[in-house]
């Protein structure tokens, strides 16, 4: 095993990562900086995928406290109210950095001044946007910024495997990576480390993110024994393309505006069922949606995939391959006719809103380790606004980027690891090479199925600890499965294992979290509870494992800002 | 740029040469001591060279997967060859 | 017909650059792309077949191959569209190293970018508010036409210029360089005309215009290139830039 | 490599380009030896007399015929560039390439024709 020291370690090369470099490096170029990613730099993971935009109160009509609001309100009053409150207030001038200094080129008025569209659940069109490749946008120019800096090393294709701590236990000490394209491994000792790996459900039948996303960094967090909140919070977006279980496209969004534009939603019967759920229709929330065709699902009203059908050609085939242009080609490429035709899909697990816990500055309870981006916990709560997860990524990447060179400043030392620790983990890593070859796609299969029929749009309690049971059992299949140790290079079933161990681990998790949550909230239903609980005496759930046992807690959420009932908004400030 | 209508003369030439069928001594009495015939072809060669020369270049370095400095020096050798050989002819037809 | 039972025959490049191709049956889907095909024998028949993806719908370009001869995204390529020549044949995209079985090394590719000086050189800092640009200005419209390209290597395995002179920085790197001559707000555009300028740069371009017949965001590089091509030249008879 | 390896190549802009780099490989070639045809008439008429009448063997005609295309192929392919590259961009590129090999190989024939 080779070991490097660095500064500064960066997990992660999307919007929180490379923001996070590129502030380190400004702030002291002198520093040694290191990215390491899972695939390759700024392409991997899903800052890239963001269609919507950037949500952000530069308007004058707008203001931070209307933005603040819709985040709290949105998060149905769980929001880390300090988090929210950075966030807001920090996106001004991270969104005139990504303009002024990082050089993203987003789209006009007429006159000349930023446009901000419209977004579903808020009160002011504040979303700043790149046509509908927002994220493209922003990640292709973070990305030739860090590539245009010889300063910042660059390690693409590294997986990392395990947080290692100091030998004293009371600090991070580096991390233990695996160099994919090889198959060796790499401890890199760092003074600071920021974990922005990225969350992204991808245990459910049906999910959105990028495909090489597995959750490794919340399951290395649990394993260091830091506490994850808020991690029954996993949205689901109503319209995901179905085109069954052998394809890679089943999962990925059909866009929001779909529905927005006047889309309709039919079941297997051919029949419009959102009225029957809701008076606004497909136009009502993402939740609500979701829930309306997964009851369609279950009554098994499901269309040959076992899902519903969109229907666009109503408003004009030639109108809606006009207005929905890269949607309609996506599709076509694919083989589905979007424009004139129907087309299958299901609710597709999105974005988690839970994570680490952490303070406004990134910093988390481990000394040395940050955490930036979707590996984040309580920024949004029980909700996600659309435009409000790039934020997050751009803006505590940038304030970690800052703190890790503060914070080196007062501990410039770096700490020898604990070396029984790391064997440990190499020897875990390495476990499924030790056992009789197997299918893991198939184990793959069956946690994706359990997630999304026990853990996923409906709850209840038997059904959570029935999943809680399948979840242990896959994992304990997954133990005794191994994979040909013929050649280690670029061995996608290796990583395919260690990716479904990652989500076994993170699984558990959500589970757990789903049934202490005797409420719902947000994208949280649980259909034995299904009101959402008294908002002044709100609790979020906080999981930690402590000796191989988890501690699961009900902390009161801090309302520091503002109380439910309340708000920031003076009666004179409408909406213009 | 240049080089756009001095072929549209050219080809002219060889078509109005060509199609009255002219013999070398009605060539000649055409071309000899004419100033014009022979400042014409003679930035017309000029021009020519140069730009073989650079094409020659390309391809060699491209399809002959020769170093720079060899296709260069080649290129070079060829435009030279050309421009001699050029002018020697335009100095033949011309010169009285 | 019952698809479940028909199959395909594939043929996938396994190993380094010195490799060679491998057949193997693979069963065929109504809704399968080149990446699902690839997938299936990674996890049915050799768990060792390396290859690279990402996001799964045309956003990242981390999946570009060489599919019958074509580069193109494989995650957003139906079988049925490329089968028509009844047989299927799959290789890591091509001028970039090989790293394994299908997986190239776009390193270099991204090197380019950087010597073609494809980033923004700021005008003014983070406290200011954003510059105001009139989205009907040209400059705006000939930047927006060359801005949405997701650096998928594509139009670069697709040109022979780079196969046949390899300081050649590319069309993707040269599109991007052309795009940022028309940001007003870039203050960096005489550096980056003397480095489009210089060996390999701009002026190589034979205009194959392979890369506009390939890109799969239907941008087209070459003409972001003639547009470089055209301020060089002003620049050097400007005597701005040496040649 | 295999048979489809160079698959990406079967498009009009890619061999139009093809046609010129080859048209221009021919022109470089036939300079010389046109020059040192010319050059023959230093040492007297006749000499180039005796060369012209050569021309009048069909094999050489043909060769002149292909002269002719290749010399208009590539003067009108260069034009193509020339206005692709230095003017505003237009669409139909295709066509362009396509009339351009056209109308060449129509000048040669009736080259030939008129020859004939």
């Amino acid at each position: 095993m080779e070991r490097i020291t660095t500064d500064i370690l960066i997990l992660g090369s999307g919007g929180a990562g490379l923001f996070a470099a590129l502030h380190a490096h400004a702030a002291n170029p002198d520093l040694n900086i290191t990215l390491a990613t899972k695939g390759l730099l700024g392409k991997c993971g899903c800052t890239r995928m963001v269609q919507g935009g950037y949500n952000v109160a530069l308007n004058p009509g707008d203001s931070i406290e209307r933005h603040f609001m819709d985040t709290i309100e949105g998060g149905k009053w769980l929001p880390h109210q300090e988090l929210a409150w950075t966030l807001v207030n920090k996106a001004v001038e991270r969104v005139q950095e990504l303009e002024n200094e990082i050089g993203c080129f987003f789209d006009r008025n007429p006159d000349g001044t930023l446009h901000g569209k419209a977004f579903a659940g808020q009160t002011f069109d504040r979303t700043v946007h790149k046509g509908d490749l927002t994220g493209i946008e922003i990640i292709s120019r973070l990305m030739e910024q860090v590539w245009a800096r010889p300063g910042i090393g660059k390690f693409e294709e590294h997986r990392a495997l395990a947080l290692i701590p100091s030998q004293d236990g009371a600090s991070l000490s580096g991390v233990l990576m695996l160099d994919i394209r090889t198959g060796t491994f790499r401890l890199i000792q760092a003074k600071a480390v920021l974990l922005a790996t990225g969350g992204g459900p991808t245990m459910y039948r049906y999910h959105t993110p990028s495909g090489d996303k597995s959750m490794d960094g919340l399951a290395m967090a649990l394993r260091a024994g830091l506490p994850l909140r808020d991690m029954e919070m996993v949205q689901f977006h109503p319209t995901g393309l179905l085109a069954g279980k052998d394809t890679r496209m089943t999962g990925t969004v059909l866009e929001e505006g779909l529905r927005g534009a006047g889309g309709h939603l039919l079941n297997g019967a051919m029949h419009r069922f959102m009225g029957d759920y809701d008076e606004r229709y497909e136009r009502a929330t993402r939740d609500i949606v979701s829930r309306g065709i997964y009851a369609e699902m279950k009554a098994g009203r499901t269309t040959p995939n076992g899902g519903v059908y969109i229907r666009m050609s109503h408003l004009g085939p030639e109108i809606v391959a006009t207005k929905f242009k890269g949607m309609v080609k996506r599709c076509h490429d694919c083989g589905f006719d979007l424009a004139g035709g129907l087309v299958e899909v299901v609710p597709t697990a999105h974005y988690l809103m839970g994570g680490i816990v952490c303070e406004v500055d990134t910093s988390t309870a481990l000394p040395g380790l940050f955490v930036a981006g979707e590996d984040a916990g309580g920024i949004h709560g029980a909700n996600r606004l659309g435009g409000n997860g790039v934020a997050n990524s751009t803006v505590f990447g940038g304030i970690a980027g800052d703190e890790m060179v503060s914070w080196i400043k007062a501990n410039p030392r770096l700490r020898a690891p604990n070396e029984d620790l790391l064997a440990e983990e190499i020897s875990r890593a390495l476990h499924p090479f030790r056992q009789p070859t197997g299918n893991v796609n198939m184990l793959r299969e069956s946690l994706l199925d359990t997630m999304w029929e026990s853990v996923g749009v409906v709850r209840d309690a038997p059904g959570l600890e029935r999943g809680l049971r399948e979840i242990d059992a896959i994992e304990t299949e997954l133990l005794q499965t191994g994979v040909p140790d013929t050649d280690r290079r670029f061995n996608m079933t290796w990583q395919d294992w260690l990716n479904l161990r990652s989500l076994c681990e993170t699984s558990r998790v959500i589970a757990y979290a789903a049934l202490t949550r005797r409420n719902s909230r947000g994208a949280h239903f649980r259909s034995d509870f299904p009101e959402p609980g008294d908002l002044a005496t709100s609790c979020y759930t906080e999981v930690c494992l402590r000796d191989g046992r988890f501690e699961v807690q009900e902390q009161p959420v801090l309302f520091t800002r503002v109380k439910p009932g309340e708000t920031l908004l003076v009666t004179s400030q409408p909406v213009e | 740029m240049l080089l756009v209508p001095m072929i549209l003369v050219h080809l002219a030439v060889i078509f109005y040469a060509t199609s009255q069928n002219l013999t070398a001594d009605a060539i000649l009495s055409r071309t000899r001591g004419s100033v014009t015939w022979g400042l014409f072809y003679g930035i017309f060669v000029l021009l020519a060279a140069i730009h073989a020369s650079i094409g020659v270049r390309n391809i060699l370095q491209e399809w002959g997967r020769l170093r720079d400095r060899t296709a260069g020096q080649l290129a070079v050798l060829f435009g030279v060859l050309l421009l001699v050989l050029g002018l020697r002819a335009v100095a033949a037809v011309v010169m009285p | 017909m019952d698809e479940s039972h028909s199959s395909i025959d594939v043929s996938i490049w396994r190993g380094d650059a010195n490799g060679g191709f491998q057949s193997y049956r693979v069963p065929s889907r109504s809704d399968q792309t080149v990446l699902d095909v690839v997938t299936w024998v990674q996890r049915n028949v050799d768990p060792t077949l390396s290859y690279r993806f990402a996001c799964r719908v045309g956003m990242c370009g981390s999946c570009a191959m060489t599919v019958n001869g074509r580069p193109r995204w494989t995650c957003r390529t139906h079988v049925k569209s490329v089968f028509q020549e009844s047989k299927l044949e799959i290789a890591p995209l091509s001028n970039m190293p090989v790293i394994k079985d299908l997986a190239s090394d776009m390193r270099v590719f991204f090197e380019k970018w950087t010597r073609a000086r494809g980033s923004f050189a700021p005008n003014r800092s983070r406290t200011k508010a954003v510059e105001e640009i009139r989205p009907d200005t040209p400059a705006r419209r000939f930047a927006d036409e060359a801005i949405e390209c997701i650096n998928c290597g594509v139009c670069y395995a697709a040109c022979d210029t780079v196969r046949w002179n390899e300081d050649y920085l590319g069309p993707a790197a040269l599109n991007r360089a052309w795009a940022l001559m028309n940001d007003v707000r870039d203050t960096a555009g005489r550096e980056r005309l003397e480095a489009v300028s210089a060996k390999g740069g701009c002026h190589s371009c034979h205009s194959h215009q392979s890369c506009q017949a390939h890109c799969p965001q239907t941008l087209n590089p070459t003409r972001s290139i003639a547009g470089l091509k055209g301020l060089s030249l002003q620049a050097y008879l400007r005597g701005e830039i040496k040649p | 490599m295999s048979s489809t390896s160079h698959a990406y190549r079967r498009n009009t802009l890619w061999n139009a380009a093809l046609v010129h780099r080859l048209s221009g490989i021919g022109l470089a070639i036939f300079l010389p030896i046109h020059f040192l045809a010319l050059g023959l008439a230093l040492s007297g008429a006749a000499k180039l007399e005796g060369f012209l009448r050569l021309t009048q063997m069909p094999v050489v005609t043909a060769a002149e015929t292909i002269l002719i295309f290749l010399l208009v192929v590539h003067f009108l392919g260069g034009l193509r560039l020339l206005a692709l590259e230095n003017g505003p961009w237009f669409s139909g590129q295709r066509r362009v390439a396509l009339v351009a090999i056209g109308v060449a190989a129509v000048v040669a024939l009736i080259f030939l024709v008129r020859l004939l």
